[in-house]
């Protein structure tokens, strides 16, 4: 269900994509479609071991099989300091990113990265790699968030000193950082509350599960320059953390966008880049890297397993009161866990007067995390929805009553700090509220849950360039790859402003080398921010031609204004001039008709989603079955409403997954026992009905059409949904993520 | 004068002080004016995100404040 | 057979559905692999004399379009209609099920209640097993290296009979079996139990039969719901004494032990129902 | 390492080509014949990107051999449109949005069509799982599952849809 925009004529329309024929016709290309003629290939050898010391290695005799070019290991890349990305601090820190990329002295998980091969075949680069000779000392595993916080716990790094605590920490330990937040006055907070919930939660590391592996073609020239084809999230990034951790100049390389096969944060960052690049350098031939999927769940992604307890009072009235809550967030192998996205978000759509949040980054023997979608937010949501739906039983209200009463609206502080500017959090509650689906009735042994995510949304620096040709139609130009429809949202929102056909309208992501820097797709910012540069550019266009269609005419500018595609006097002294018209005479009004503009916006609109799950739990088996799915969420103005339906259902979706059987399994040495699509269970079209959607429109006042980021909110939600729901059909509270059948069997019989 | 929060995590620089009131007209120049108050404090909000009015302002040195405006210092956040 | 004999490293395949992933997975390249589509009877199915003779190399999806195996063989057809995907369906075989020698194989438990044999082609002729036999462990077959698996003999059902087969997991598709269940039972005129048998899969290092599911079950009008009749708990535990489940990435021991309980009680359920609609 | 020549029938036309005993269909559609259209998501047949039509029957590439196909028929994403008219599938997925990042697609496509040429006109539940095979992680299925619904409806009436349209 959408609203029908008016007075819009492209804006909240559902045109097909523009990208879209290339995508059912198979001829799309993608990060391991592209090659080379004598291209090498690349792969890595990996470690066995979570834990070790690499003693020596030996490749001598991989390096003299026939047909083997190169062979890299860590030695070959330069160590790197202490150096955080920009605006990421605790988040990509360059030295840890070169260790993860190849291990130096140490593994520090099972696929961490210790050799790589370029040969003229795939099978004598495997054989080769099986050739190298690597000597561990193996170490004990830290693999529990348990273990790794205890004082005497194997340490991964010896020079990881705990930031954040109240004294300055003596020794290493596998405590990166401590975070708090805190706001008034627990103990009047206790005193105020007549209900008070407690609860432990865990959640077990889960994949961003993209279906395209990642893939890279590197190729440099005997002069040093490089041109890499890859896909990723944002290819200047990939070109400024390539360099960086090769000791290269970022101008001397070239970033070539593939399409993307989906990526949820987790190709926001670099794997096998460097590799194919190195290798690629060292043996002047192009290289080409593809990861198995094996190698894709071991050694990239996943995102944090958690350990939270949350305590929340309430007052008979339903007012929160008071609430703490401590969270501890898997890092993986180096520092970075999205903890502080974490504390910040837990308590966020509440407004609570007295709070302790206090978070923990941990780091163990797993794979380092990566972004995925609303990054440290869906599980701590879990548990703080979890309570809130506990809460209001014991309250014996309404669980949306009860979040209405205490939803953070515009000019509230939030938890973290900030007042919220304007939001749509109360109007995403009141449509739950009032859908139908909140009152359908239910059978024995289903049950109802509602959940609700908060995700800040993102703005982020941008370039776009909208170039009108000869014909009358246009390139829109931008630098974010395009994951989910994005090309499609910002050609129309140019049509609009310039009033032609969004099929006249060619929107490009451009490489490198060809327009300006662009951070990546992610934060949900391409709708947001690229299309604040696309709206500035067109109206930029928009000036230029009336002025151009003012000297033609010879009338003052003020005389001439744009309507429908046309430049037209206001005086009616002049016949309309047409885009195609002033395009195709620009050469006499002053040359090309193009506007470049740069932003690094304010204003990214906060994003609110409240979904109703209703499940069927098999009470012989655990089995639990969703049977409808409500996802209402604040979209601030929805472009192409088809696009953020989708993100909206995707995000449930893969939050489902997350609820039910989605989990890393390792064994007792350490290693993934389920690398792969078999045994790491995404959903599939036969476990899911269709999933509603409600888009809210409270528009963003900081975008031209009102935009809010989409691409995030909606997996926040759906493990509490899940959960509060299998509570209603069983009587039973899940607080272990995920809640397989085998979970729910047991809490079943626990009778 | 701009007001300026100060999260758990940076009040053992500020001697427990939650909030106070600066003089400043860009990022830049309030942490001028706060490293002469808390020293050492500096390298500390630096390295933090910025959020200004309630709107995080990636690379914010140069960011202009109003006399109103309002400055938290936050985590990173990165998008998925 | 020559071929096989002379190369140790040799692997038979039908389907290949589990061979490449091996493959892929760093098992040594074999030698030579033999495409046992290529011999004709391994993708026949006929009925002669009582007994169906069903093909080892041919695909899940062409069995279960089979409207005479449908009809005689219900549970078998569902065990193969369960193994994996349509694409899967496509390429998996019975004999390939069998020979890859995973307690969790779909296809084996109703294969084993039916009591059906495996015929055996190997340098020595043809000989024929019990399927029971073939699979000795995880992984593990008695077949000679220089052997394979033609086809099935299928003893057709008598009337009165049928069969039922049901695997718990924990999506609706693309999953590996946690526990699977097949029953055959005979039922009298007037619908009693007359024999049963109960085999179950992910259990045990091998499929294993609940020996004891006969004499619980006969004589007892089986319920066309699974209520509760005193019977069951019988059942369950007799179920419960075959298994020796382990914990693994799909399900833990405790859990498999209760849902093989679940699952052989609705099966035995199934092919009663469709036991006495053949009367 | 010797090579095997093999002979088939590829989207129709007759081709032959040059291939190692254990490469997989896919690798020989993709890196011998160049038709990138057939995508790899896992090599092991869990998640259908690489779903082609083998003699009529849906497989997954990866899990067939390359000389395997030795005189059978193969049909791929690559021949599903007829010269420029786009498959009723093809043309209800573009306009039903049914795909955001688009790499599971052709897979779908392949799937979806093998569905209906066995079954035109499935229910919502036949459809989900006559796609089973095929993992999507963008779109929550939705989308591509009332697009599938939606083709076979317009193959099925396409005099109520040309009216329609």
């Amino acid at each position: 269900m959408t609203t029908t925009r008016t007075g819009y004529k492209w804006v909240g329309t559902r045109p097909v994509r523009h990208d879209g024929l290339d995508k059912v016709t198979g001829r799309a290309r993608f990060g391991a479609d592209y090659a080379t003629a004598g291209m090498l290939h690349g792969v890595v050898l990996r470690s066995p071991h979570p834990h070790a010391h690499i003693v020596a290695i030996d490749f001598s005799d991989a390096l003299a099989v026939p047909g083997v070019k190169a062979i890299i290991t860590g030695a070959d890349l330069p160590d790197l300091s202490d150096e955080f990305g920009t605006g990421s601090e605790g988040g990509i820190n360059f030295r840890d990113l070169s260790r993860n990329i190849l291990a130096r002295d140490k593994v520090l998980y099972e696929g961490h990265p210790v050799a790589a091969v370029a040969a003229v075949t795939l099978r004598i680069a495997q054989q080769a790699a099986e050739m190298i000779e690597v000597e561990y000392e193996v170490l004990p595993a830290v693999l529990s968030m348990e273990h790794a916080m205890e004082d005497d716990a194997p340490v991964l790094h010896d020079d990881l000193y705990t930031l954040g605590l109240d004294s300055p920490p003596e020794r290493p330990s596998n405590i990166s950082r401590r975070r708090v937040i805190a706001r008034g006055d627990l103990d009047a907070g206790w005193e105020e509350a007549d209900v008070v919930v407690e609860r432990e939660y865990t959640t077990k590391a889960v994949h961003q599960g993209y279906i395209e592996p990642h893939a890279v073609v590197a190729e440099t020239g005997e002069d040093g320059r490089s041109t890499l084809w890859c896909s990723s999230q944002g290819h200047f990034a990939m070109r400024t953390y390539t360099t960086k951790v090769l000791g290269w100049e970022p101008g001397d390389m070239k970033v070539i966008p593939a399409e993307i096969g989906g990526g949820f944060g987790g190709k926001t960052t670099i794997y096998l880049e460097p590799l194919a690049a190195l290798l690629s350098r060292r043996a002047g031939r192009a290289v080409k890297m593809v990861m198995t999927r094996s190698e894709v769940f071991r050694a990239t992604g996943p995102t944090s397993g958690s350990v939270m307890r949350i305590k929340m009072g309430a007052r008979r009235d339903g007012k929160l009161v008071a609430a703490i809550a401590w969270m501890a967030y898997e890092a993986g192998a180096f520092p970075g866990s999205p903890i502080g996205p974490g504390v910040m978000t837990v308590l966020a759509p509440y407004d609570i007067p007295n709070v302790l949040i206090e978070g923990f980054d941990v780091v163990l023997n797993k794979p380092k995390v990566a972004a995925y979608r609303a990054p440290g937010a869906p599980m701590a949501a879990f548990a703080a929805e979890s309570v809130v739906d506990e809460l209001a039983e014991k309250l014996g209200m309404d669980p949306i009553e009860l979040r209405i009463r205490n939803a953070v609206t515009e000019g509230v502080r939030a938890v973290y700090g900030p007042k919220y500017r304007k939001i749509g959090f109360v109007e995403t509650l009141e449509e739950a509220r009032d859908h139908p689906h909140y009152s359908a009735p239910l059978g024995p042994w289903q049950g109802r849950g509602v959940a609700s995510g908060y995700w800040f949304n993102f703005g982020g620096e941008t370039t776009a360039t909208v170039s009108i040709n000869e014909d009358g139609t246009a390139v829109v130009m931008s630098g974010c790859p395009d994951i989910g429809g994005t090309r499609a949202a910002l050609a129309q929102m140019a049509a609009e402003e310039l009033g032609i056909d969004v099929h006249r309208i060619e929107p490009v992501v451009a490489d490198t080398h060809s327009i300006g820097y662009n951070d990546m797709t992610g934060g949900s910012r391409v709708a947001f921010a690229v299309g604040i540069a696309v709206v500035d550019a067109s109206r930029q266009l928009i000036e230029d031609m009336c002025s151009r269609a003012a000297l033609i005419w010879d009338v003052p500018r003020e005389e001439v204004e744009w309507v429908d595609g046309r430049a037209q006097s206001v005086t009616g002294a002049a016949a309309p001039l047409t885009l195609e018209e002033l395009a195709s005479g620009s050469a006499n009004t002053g040359g090309p008709l193009s506007a470049t503009v740069t932003v690094n916006p304010r204003g990214a609109g906060a994003g609110f989603s409240t979904q109703i799950c209703d499940v069927e739990v098999d009470p012989d088996t655990g089995l639990v079955t969703v049977l409808r799915y409500t996802v209402v969420q604040d979209a601030g103005r929805a472009i192409h409403p088809d696009y953020v339906e989708g993100q909206m259902q995707g995000g449930a979706v893969q939050g489902i997954g997350w609820a039910l059987n989605e989990e890393y399994i390792f064994d007792r040495d350490g290693v993934m026992e389920n690398p792969g699509f078999l045994d790491y269970r995404m959903p599939v079209a036969s476990d899911l009905p269709m999933i509603d959607t409600v888009i809210v429109e409270v528009p963003n006042p900081d975008h031209p059409y009102g935009v809010r980021g989409v691409g995030e909110t909606g997996i926040i939600p759906p493990m509490a949904a899940v959960a509060n729901a299998v509570y209603a059909a069983t009587g039973k509270r899940m607080q272990d993520l995920p809640m397989s059948p085998v979970r729910v069997l047991e809490a079943l019989s626990g009778d | 004068m701009a007001r300026i929060f100060f999260p758990t995590s940076l009040q053992q620089l500020t001697g427990g002080t939650e909030e106070c009131e600066i003089e400043a007209s860009t990022v830049r120049e309030l942490f001028a004016r706060l490293e002469e108050r808390f020293p050492g404090i500096r390298e500390q909000v630096a390295s933090a995100a910025v959020a200004i009015d309630g709107d995080v302002v990636p690379g914010a040195l140069l960011e202009p404040l109003d006399p109103d405006s309002e400055v938290h210092f936050l985590p990173a956040i990165s998008g998925g | 057979m020559e071929l096989l004999s002379a190369n140790p490293g040799a692997a038979v395949f039908a389907g290949a559905t589990d061979l490449i992933p091996q493959i892929q997975g760093g098992r040594p390249e074999p030698s030579l692999v033999v495409d046992l589509k290529r011999i004709p009877e391994t993708s026949r199915i006929e009925a002669h004399n009582g007994v169906w003779r069903v093909g080892a190399a041919i695909p899940a999806a062409v069995l279960t379009a089979h409207a005479g195996l449908s009809t005689t063989f219900p549970g078998l057809v569902e065990a193969a209609g369960l193994i994996g995907s349509d694409q899967i369906q496509g390429r998996a075989t019975l004999g390939g099920n069998l020979c890859n020698a995973s307690p969790a194989a779909d296809s084996v438990p109703p294969l084993v209640a039916l009591g059906a044999d495996a015929i055996i082609v190997g340098p020595g002729g043809e000989r024929s097993a019990p399927v029971s036999e073939v699979v000795i462990g995880p992984g593990a077959t008695s077949l000679d290296q220089a052997e394979f698996i033609t086809g099935f003999r299928i003893p057709s059902p008598s009337q009165g009979s049928s069969d039922a087969y049901e695997r718990f997991i924990p999506r609706t598709e693309m999953d590996i079996a946690v526990v699977g269940s097949a029953a055959r039972i005979r039922v009298d005129g007037d619908g009693r139990c007359e024999e049963a048998s109960v085999v179950l899969a992910a259990v045990a290092p091998t499929v294993v039969e609940v020996g004891a599911a006969s004499g619980i079950l006969a004589g007892r009008v089986i319920p066309t719901d699974s209520a509760r009749d005193p019977f069951w708990d019988e059942l369950g535990e007799a179920v419960v004494s075959c298994c020796n489940p382990i914990d693994d990435k799909r399900g833990t021991a405790e859990f498999r032990r209760r849902v093989a309980q679940v699952l052989a009680r609705r099966t035995v359920v199934t092919a009663a129902r469709r036991a006495r609609e053949t009367l | 390492m010797s090579r095997t020549h093999v002979t088939c029938v590829l989207n129709g036309d007759p081709i032959d080509f040059l291939c190692n005993d254990y490469q997989t269909l896919l690798s020989v559609l993709r890196d011998e014949l160049g038709m990138i259209g057939t995508k790899e998501g896992c090599g092991t047949g869990d998640c259908g990107a690489c779903s082609v039509i083998l003699d009529g029957q849906l497989v997954c590439s990866c899990l067939v051999f390359g000389p395997e196909v030795e005189g059978r028929s193969i049909e791929t994403i690559e021949g599903m449109a007829d010269g420029q008219h786009l498959h009723p599938l093809q043309e209800s997925f573009l306009e039903g949005a049914a795909f955001q990042c688009g790499v599971c697609t052709p897979g779908f496509l392949v799937a979806a069509k093998a569905l209906l040429d066995r079954n035109p006109t499935p229910t919502e539940t036949e459809v989900r799982y006559g796609v089973a095979g095929n993992l999507c992680r963008c779109t929550g299925y939705d989308k591509i599952v009332r697009s599938i619904l939606d083709a076979a409806s317009r193959m099925s009436n396409p005099q109520t849809h040309k009216e329609a349209t």
